[in-house]
């Protein structure tokens, strides 16, 4: 009985760390890798900008109705860091203010996509069969369109909103969180411990649920950081074509519109908006990258 | 591989027939009467009433569909609202100038993505491979309309380098006549030897299509750094450097032929990418081509021209992934003997 | 317990008659099926008595993991039956499937797979008692895992780790514990120690070979390595292709294996004090002529008969027989 | 460090140059929280012609140590932090990529544990062959595809080149045949087969492993086989050294070391792999897990989970030293004092053992 | 690894060396127009108009109603060209013409020796023709020959006009819509479709040389034109579409383009300094309006919507969107045009009193209105904003909405009053010089909504108009007096806030002689009356 009696020891060192220790370790990957810190500090400074913006803003009138007609087009100078727009509003203000919608919008997109899209995704690689065909063809048909394309015919079809903007998106980005979803779920399938959880008898809808989603959201929440910035880039696309945002809605893609009639003259209109959407997709990027590495053992430590 | 391709290109079909019951939806619950706007302003409700005749939309959803995808395989897109010209006509009209663009920008993202996504791999966690990765990262990250605007400024306005827009300055082909052989003046001047046409179009065409290729650029190089590092760390690289063969044998041969399938399919995604990205930049750019039709018909609502857009775009893309997974048969033994698939 | 709470006791703890699997080749344009592979082809297995393990021999492609799969009701047979206990488990439903369920477990190969990376092992380990026994208290489950973990070697504290934080032998020892939760009587052991490393297999095969006597389990083991089964089983089936080629007590096949396949995979076994290579006795690769023996191409002693005829099985007494026609020849 | 040089010295004398001699190799691998040593190798050698059988468990550093002579590892993250490597005298350790690529393929051949992966799999099988039977030999491209014809065939694949074989299309057993032929396609005078045998059925084992046997003997070659499995090495290798936790604990005559085992750890090792007919009911387990190597143990490594541990083996490290002249497990010289005992070890050939209360039994 | 580097390398230089090549070869490039100065055009005797869209959207002179009568007017030509500035007519295809006391007859003599591109000599036939078939086809302004009972041809150089009701014909053949005078006999050849094809078969200076979609429409002189040819007259002519402003800018100061339609202020402004562009401003008879819902609470109440004309930022459109470039509007009638009443009445801001108004009507603060506007139109945009702020002083909230065209209209034109828009903005100007045209369009009770967005309705301010306009052709003064009564109900009853009358702003090139612009004809730039300098 010395092999029952004698209890392995726990095992020592650093695979055995308690699952609050294991989380810090996650941030302190997250820090370690500098692109992904500089990212995730970039965003967190963004969100904090776009949350005290009221706070923070010169003129938080500006956002919203003021304005200014005698101040038109000023460069930048110590009053308007970022200049003013043709009708004297303050752009430090209107893109400070243009933080919040994009990542507002940003998020309710994403949210949306991936309420469609992870349930459709998880049914269709748990069932497979005719269900799975019916999805996945869908989803193909979607796919099929390049999704700037599809927004675009949709937000047009929906009529000209930030709303109907927002919806587009996520009416066009479902798509891939279900084919990342049912790719999980497909190979989870196999995985010997959703076979051991049938061989348990556990029933079906637990083991999507408790085995299969669980571990399948990982490569999602990923894929969700990194479309973050894709999203808000699409958002500022259709705004810049005019079926986004509307005036006076300080949205960074509509700044850009309006400011393409001065560019030329009044270079700091179009530059400033540009560069906050650059900044923030360039940091959701770089936070999803991270993630990536640091969730995917495959590229971990390749930093 | 017969079967294999063929089986691709049945997909494809049911994805293209998809695609037209996704655009005939969207153009019917689409805002606005169609008979209304066929006859234009000034119409009686009788001239309303008997278009709607004559347009069919009296008649059930099915047959109206059954109608829509009869036109459409003759090639008939509608007429635009806007313009009052064929759909299928103004896209032939504007097609090439916005493939100019494009294929332009592709080949600029290829030729500099590619080495560059595997010089990063190869030397990964140094500082080529750090520079890179940013340089990928801000092409993804950059707004192109915005990016278009920046490089006008710079190199348009500050440097007094390239022209600010347009495909060829109005007067050059009145100095220099072109007879029309591919539509492009690049092409036409080239083959022509007519060097002002092409050294003018040339210059024109560098801004957009450096606009353009920046998100492609950005994609592949990020894509091919990913799977060749992937790759990289198979043991058949491992097996390659243990035979004794040069780096740059292992690295450009053994590694890349695996490497590089993945990033087909991110390089076919980017050229439908970039046709529609042509939407942004080609207004900016006063590019006469598609993208710029596109962005009028959606301002202006003009659902047949949108729809048209649309389906001929998502039609190519569904070609073109067809082209690349015949690429990828080709670069794999596996999925050409359906080991695979 | 009704479903199995009826169970014969005379019956055979497990009998498997002609059972086939058959898994369709499609290939083309329509996917059409063009063939059919015969994973499991025609199987007999009996296991008589409860608390005996029985050994089966194979390698790679011999159709042991579709056996298990077959055999365990998560894919349907082509043709066959398994019955435990007199019961024939094709036609469980509901509460006769969960009280089968409960009856019969298994423990898989590669202890990192089968676990759930994102639970813990507590969680692990109380999974098949929240799905089967629903009602019972929270704080009597805890205690049940604790007891459970003790059994196979582990502490208590175990329960809040993560597989990843355990070692591989950990890690099967948390696999068998949630096996065990249910108080199985049949265990179905696939390849339970081929992932490990030798001194850990120690570990694992003396804790199987200790509960077998403690809690009177039937083992099936599934294993490619002879040594492992002559360790644990008291009978064992050799199979090759889909069927099995010679059964018998271990003791006996090892000692006088009758069928060409079982003597080159004891021949092909590495002896540390042989002072010698292992001998290869199969040839490579090779086509199975249709309606002949499969194993033909490869055998050393193969005759024009075996191209022609399947072998039936020989009886050599004992319990002891071989698919050969030349299986009572020495 | 003067102590460390002597030894060495003293190691090194023997009747013959050995072909790769390692000493007090030290491999670290980078990890997100910095460098974590893996390796702490006090000595091995292999000479030509030999074939040396290198035993451990998961992680002992079987691989990493192997492949110190080629510098490829499994991860791109390992890097020789020091010590000395050196192959027919030549200084490995700190070599540029020039003398390293002279050493790849040409003088030292590799073999994979898993042919599956360690064949390109868009490459034709013969194309890798003949492409290193051009660089290596110099060889034009109809003669290099003769000998890679007679090569495979040697190997047991005939009429495989220029039929435009995939990988995909071999058994494991063909793909590592093809493994070999490109190991050996350079004329290499040491082959480091890594487990070659491990992913096949054991059928095709025995058959990999008398191939395997054969070349070594038409060839002349030295081999350095890493193996988990001590029951392969017997009729094969001459010599075996047993790595426990980043060193070798244990090395000699395969006989002598595998009937009548020093180290604990060697003794257990032996005793826990259950052995056909034995008809034990019982098989030795060594309880615990190995240290962790990011925190070595100040004394011997095997410390925690040794039977025979004592006060000393705690506190301070064995280092290898020889065991007596054909003298029984237990008995004569070996102390585990090492050669600063100032032992010497005659032709490096003997048994050696690290560990201060060598012999007895485990059981 | 390093070949892929070089292959980079060169290939990036390769491309910065062609660059240079192609700015220094094609000296396109340059924002200065010092570089070039007036060149460009100058030396091969070619004119370019940059024109925000395509102008070529309609090809049949019959039914065209759109930007095409850019292009259109140097093809094509009519009898006579009305001249604002004078009231008065140029005779153009026609040499004289006399109308009936009643203004039931009207008699036009016809030019003689007028040749068509097509070859042809005009008669009195194809006059008949061109009308005939414009008022049979019934498209796009074709209702402006509703007058027309029939029409005769007595000789070849005489058309005689028979009228339903009497009606200013003369103003009617001057229309740059659906009066144009082409060559019918093509179309007996070559279908009806014929002109849809892009073909034209006009008598104008200039005729289609070619034509590519958003591209560029190239026309070259006409060398049988009536007229002649002087040297210094342009042999080219291409109009091309260029949306991009700064394109606009860039092409004008480059000399790329000699004359521009429209650029925003901050463009001219920085214009104003380049010495080889000169800045054209005229008034024009486009004019911008807000339209109130007056089926919808609360602006059903004329207290609301006369609370909201004061409410409106008038000098602040004109100072700071408009930048000068238009006056306050007094009234639907543009200054300029008869029938505009100069003594007519003008809301200024007052706040105060449109608070007043606001309290009499019992509207609270809290007031949400929605107002729309075309998409992509800036100046709308920016009068949207500045009303928006105003209002927002009066505790409303103004939702600002673009649409495009077609989508605003629709939703104007919803079933469901209270569905539709609360305010929406919208441009007007006329088809022919006539005040009728706004009057009636616009403010004129209709069954269907077409263009009167305010769902105005008032029988008396209906009559008015609808008299004025009989008259008109016979008693011009009695029907200014009577469109002047008509106004002022309009304006007490505030349907709209009639927000500015635009001025016309074109940058042209200094070396562009001879351009004058027309208000009756908008946009349009009679080439054949300019010339290089």
């Amino acid at each position: 009985m010395s092999s029952t009696a004698k209890a392995a020891s726990p095992a020592p060192g650093p695979r055995a760390l308690p699952a609050a220790a294991r989380r810090a370790e996650g941030l302190r990957l997250l820090l370690r890798n500098p692109l992904a810190a500089v990212g995730g500090v970039t965003v967190l400074l963004l969100a904090l900008l776009a949350l005290f913006a009221p706070v923070l803003a010169p003129a938080p009138g500006d956002a919203f109705s003021a304005v200014h007609p005698a101040q038109q087009l000023l460069p930048p100078g110590p009053g308007h860091p970022f200049g003013t727009d043709e009708l004297g509003r303050d752009l430090f203000t209107r893109v400070l203010y243009g933080a919040r919608i994009s990542l507002a919008a940003g998020a309710v997109a994403i949210a949306a996509a991936l309420a469609i899209g992870v349930p459709l995704g998880a049914v269709a690689g748990y069932a497979g069969g005719f269900w799975d065909e019916l999805i996945m063809r869908f989803t193909d048909v979607v796919l099929s369109f390049p999704s700037l394309l599809l927004a675009t015919a949709i937000a047009a079809m929906l009529g000209h909103s930030l709303t109907n903007a927002v919806a587009a998106i996520a009416l066009s980005w479902w798509p891939w969180y279900t084919r990342i979803v049912r790719a999980q779920v497909v190979s989870l399938r196999e995985r010997p411990f959703v076979e051991a959880a049938r061989a348990l008898g556990v029933p079906g809808w637990r083991i999507v649920f408790e085995h299969l989603v669980p571990n399948a959201l990982a490569p999602v929440i990923v894929q969700a950081s990194l479309d973050f910035g894709s999203v808000i880039l699409t958002l500022a696309a259709l705004s810049f074509l005019g079926i986004g945002a509307q005036p006076p809605q300080p949205e960074w893609g509509l700044l850009i519109n309006t400011g393409r009639n001065f560019f030329l003259t009044n270079w700091w209109y179009v530059t400033f908006p540009g560069l906050a959407i650059f900044l923030t997709v360039a940091a959701f990027n770089l936070l999803g990258d991270g993630l990536r590495e640091i969730l995917d053992p495959r590229t971990r430590g390749r930093v | 591989m017969a079967a294999y391709i063929a089986r691709r290109l049945l997909l494809g079909l049911v994805v293209i027939w998809g695609l037209t019951v996704v655009t005939f939806a969207i153009a019917r619950v689409a805002p606005g009467d169609p008979a209304a706007r066929w006859v234009g302003p000034h119409a009686t409700a009788e001239q309303i009433a008997q278009a709607r005749v004559e347009l069919g939309l009296d008649k059930p959803l099915y047959v109206q569909y059954a109608r829509y995808l009869g036109q459409l395989l003759h090639g008939d897109l509608g007429v635009s609202i806007r313009t009052h010209q064929p759909v299928a006509a103004d896209i032939r009209t504007f097609l090439p100038a916005s493939l100019e663009l494009t294929v332009a920008g592709m080949a600029l993202a290829v030729i500099l993505g590619i080495p560059l996504g595997v010089a990063a791999a190869a030397r990964s966690g140094r500082w080529l491979d750090h520079l890179t990765r940013l340089t990928s990262i801000g092409g993804v990250s950059m707004p192109t309309f915005w990016l278009a605007m920046i490089l006008q400024l710079v190199f348009f306005k500050q440097l007094h380098l390239l022209p600010l827009s347009g495909r060829i300055d109005t007067m050059t082909p009145l100095l220099h006549p072109v007879q029309p052989i591919t539509g492009s003046f690049l092409l036409d001047g080239l083959l022509e030897g007519n060097w002002p046409v092409f050294k003018d179009a040339l210059a024109h065409l560098i801004l957009p299509a450096v606009t353009l290729a920046a998100y492609p650029l950005g994609l592949i190089v990020r894509m091919l750094r990913s799977s060749m590092i992937e790759t990289l760390g198979e043991d058949y690289v491992r097996a390659a450097r243990a035979a004794g063969f040069k780096e740059r044998v292992v690295v450009y041969r053994y590694a890349l032929k695996n490497a590089i399938a993945p990033t087909l399919t991110v390089m076919a995604l980017t050229f439908a990418y970039s046709l529609t990205g042509t939407f942004l930049i080609e207004s900016v750019f006063d590019w006469p081509g598609l993208g710029n039709y596109a962005a009028e018909a959606v301002i202006t609502n003009d659902y047949p021209a949108i729809m048209g857009v649309t389906i001929v775009v998502a039609v190519m893309y569904v070609a073109l992934n067809l082209l690349v997974d015949v690429v990828q048969a080709l670069l794999d033994p596996r999925i050409r003997t359906g080991v695979a698939s | 317990m009704t479903g199995v709470g009826a169970l014969q006791t005379e019956a055979a703890v497990l009998e498997v008659r002609g059972l086939k699997k058959h898994f369709p080749v499609r290939t083309g344009l329509l996917r059409r099926v063009r063939g059919w592979i015969a994973a499991v082809d025609g199987v007999d297995l009996v296991i008589e008595r409860a608390g005996t393990a029985h050994g089966l021999a194979g390698e790679s492609g011999s159709g042991k993991t579709t056996f298990i799969r077959t055999l365990l009701g998560l894919t349907p047979p082509t043709a066959g039956e398994v019955r435990f206990w007199g019961r024939d488990v094709r036609g469980l439903r509901g509460a006769d499937l969960q009280a089968f369920r409960r009856r019969v477990q298994i423990v898989f190969q590669d202890p990192t797979g089968a676990l759930d990376p994102r639970w813990t092992v507590g969680r692990a380990v109380a999974e098949p008692l929240r799905v089967h026994r629903p009602d019972l208290p929270e704080a009597e489950r805890r205690a049940r895992v604790a007891e459970l973990l003790e059994q196979v070697g582990l502490l208590p504290e175990h329960a809040r780790r993560y597989p990843h934080e355990l070692s591989g032998g950990q890690r099967q020892r948390v696999v068998i514990a949630r096996a065990l939760a249910l108080e199985p009587k049949f265990l179905v052991l696939d390849e339970p120690t081929s992932a490990l490393d030798v001194s850990v297999q120690a570990q694992i095969l003396n804790l199987l070979q200790d509960l077998r006597e403690r809690l009177g389990l039937t083992y099936l083991l599934i294993s490619h390595d002879l040594a492992v089964i002559d360790f644990l089983c008291e009978r064992t089936s050799v199979m090759y292709r889909g069927r099995i080629v010679e059964e018998g007590p271990v003791a006996r096949v090892l000692a006088r294996p009758a069928h060409p396949y079982t003597k080159a995979l004891i021949a092909s076994l590495p002896r540390m004090e042989a002072g010698r290579l292992p001998e290869p006795q199969l040839k490579a690769g090779g086509t199975a002529p249709a309606g002949g023996c499969p194993l033909a191409p490869r055998c050393p002693a193969a005759q024009a008969v075996c191209t022609r005829e399947d072998p039936p099985f020989i009886d050599l007494g004992g319990g002891h027989r071989a698919r050969c026609h030349f299986a009572g020849e020495v | 460090m003067a102590e460390k040089a002597r030894a060495a010295d003293a190691y090194a004398v023997g009747a013959r140059e050995p072909l790769l001699s390692i000493r007090d190799l030290a491999l670290d691998i980078a990890g997100p929280d910095g460098m974590r040593p893996i390796l702490r190798v006090q000595a091995l050698d292999l000479y030509p012609g030999e074939v040396l059988g290198l035993v451990g468990e998961t992680g002992s550093g079987k691989t990493l140590t192997a492949m110190a002579v080629v510098q490829l590892f499994p991860t791109p993250h390992a890097r020789i932090t020091g010590g000395s490597v050196r192959f027919r005298g030549r200084e490995l350790v700190g070599a540029g990529p020039r003398e390293l690529a002279a050493v790849r393929g040409r003088r030292v051949g590799v073999i994979f544990q898993d042919p599956s992966t360690s064949l390109n799999p868009v490459f034709p099988v013969d194309e890798p062959l003949i492409r290193a039977l051009r660089i290596h030999r110099g060889l034009s491209r109809a003669a290099a595809r003769a000998e890679a014809e007679r090569l495979l065939e040697r190997v047991g694949l005939p009429g495989l080149v220029g039929k435009g074989r995939y990988p995909h299309e071999l058994s494991g057993g063909q793909r590592q045949r093809v493994m070999i032929a490109l190991a050996l396609a350079g004329d290499p005078e040491l082959l480091i087969a890594d487990e070659p045998t491990t992913a096949l059925d054991v059928t095709v084992q025995a058959q990999i492993l008398r191939l395997l046997a054969e070349l070594q003997r038409e060839r002349r070659l030295a081999v350095i086989f890493i193996t988990h499995n001590v029951s392969l090495l017997s009729g094969f290798a001459d010599r075996v050294a047993v790595m426990y936790a980043g060193d070798v604990v244990e090395c000699g005559p395969t006989a002598a070391v595998l009937q009548r085992p020093q180290h604990p750890y060697t003794q257990l090792l032996l005793a826990a792999a259950p052995r056909l007919g034995s008809g034990a009911r019982r098989l030795a387990a060594i309880e615990g897990l190995p240290p962790s190597l990011r925190e070595r143990p100040r004394g011997c490594a095997f410390a925690d989970r040794c039977p025979r541990a004592a006060e000393r083996c705690r506190v301070e490290a064995p280092r290898l030293a020889p065991v007596g002249e054909g003298g029984p497990a237990g008995g004569g010289a070996a102390t585990g004092d090492g050669l600063a005992a100032g032992e010497g070890l005659a032709a490096g050939a003997g048994h050696a053992v690290a560990c201060f209360f060598p012999g007895g039994e485990a059981q | 690894m390093r070949r892929a580097w070089r292959i980079a390398a060169a290939l990036l230089a390769g491309a910065v060396l062609l660059a240079g090549c192609g700015s220094g070869g094609s000296g396109s490039a340059g924002g200065g127009s010092e570089a070039q100065g007036g060149q460009g055009a100058q030396g091969s005797n070619v004119a370019v108009y940059a024109v925000t869209t395509e102008p070529m959207i309609f090809w049949d002179p019959s039914d065209g109603f759109s930007n095409e009568i850019i292009a259109m007017n140097n093809m094509y030509e009519t009898l006579l060209r009305y001249d604002p500035s004078t009231n008065s007519f140029i005779k153009v295809l026609a040499t004289d013409y006399k109308s009936s006391p009643d203004a039931l007859t009207w008699t036009f003599t016809l030019r003689k020796g007028v040749k068509f591109h097509t070859g042809k000599t005009m008669t009195s036939a194809d006059v008949k023709a061109s009308f005939e078939r414009t008022i049979q086809h019934g498209k796009g302004a074709a209702y402006i020959l509703d007058p027309i009972q029939s029409i005769d041809t007595p000789d070849d150089s005489t058309v005689v006009f028979h009228l339903k009701y009497p009606a200013p014909m003369d103003l009617i053949v001057s229309s740059p819509y659906a009066a144009y005078v082409f060559d019918t006999d093509v179309l007996k050849k070559n279908g009806d479709d014929w002109f849809n094809q892009h073909h034209e078969a006009g008598t104008g200076p200039y005729m289609l040389k070619s034509w590519k979609e958003n591209d560029a429409l190239v026309l070259e002189k006409f060398p049988d034109y009536w007229g002649g040819w002087k040297t210094n007259q342009f042999d080219t002519v291409i109009i091309k579409p260029v949306e991009e402003t700064s394109t606009k800018m860039q092409m004008l100061q480059a000399g790329q383009a000699d004359v521009v339609d429209q650029l925003p202020y901050e463009q001219l402004q920085a214009l104003q300094n380049d010495p080889n562009v000169e800045i054209v401003k005229t008034n024009s008879w486009q004019n911008l309006l807000a339209f109130f819902n007056t089926k919808k609470k609360p602006l059903d109440d004329v207290r609301v919507r006369q609370a909201l004309s004061y409410a409106f930022p008038y000098q602040s459109v004109i100072d700071d969107v408009m930048h000068g470039m238009a006056t306050q509007a007094r009234g639907p009638v543009p200054a300029g045009l008869w029938g505009h009443d100069d003594n007519l009445f003008q809301y200024q801001e007052d706040l105060e009193k449109a608070k007043q108004l606001l309290d009499q009507a019992g509207v609270k603060p809290g007031l949400k209105l929605t107002l729309t506007y075309t998409s992509g139109d800036e100046n709308e945009r920016r009068v949207a904003e500045l009303w928006k702020a105003e209002l927002a002083k009066l505790g409303i909230t103004l939702d600002i909405q673009a649409m495009p065209w077609d989508p605003q209209w629709q939703l104007a034109k919803a079933t469901d009053p209270q569905k539709r828009q609360d305010i929406l903005m919208m441009y007007w100007w006329p088809d022919y010089a006539n005040p009728y045209s706004f009057l009636f369009n616009m403010f004129h009770s209709e069954q269907t909504v077409n263009f009167n967005l305010a769902y105005y309705s008032n029988p008396d301010f209906d009559k008015l108009i609808d008299d004025a306009n009989r008259i008109s052709a016979t008693d011009r003064s009695q029907a200014e007096a009577k469109y002047a009564q008509a106004q002022e109900i309009l304006v007490r009853d505030a349907p709209a806030v009639f927000i500015y009358d635009q001025s016309y702003v074109r940058p042209i090139r200094k070396s562009f002689g001879g351009y004058v612009d027309n208000p009756a004809y908008p946009n349009v730039v009679f080439f054949y009356n300019t010339y290089r300098k």
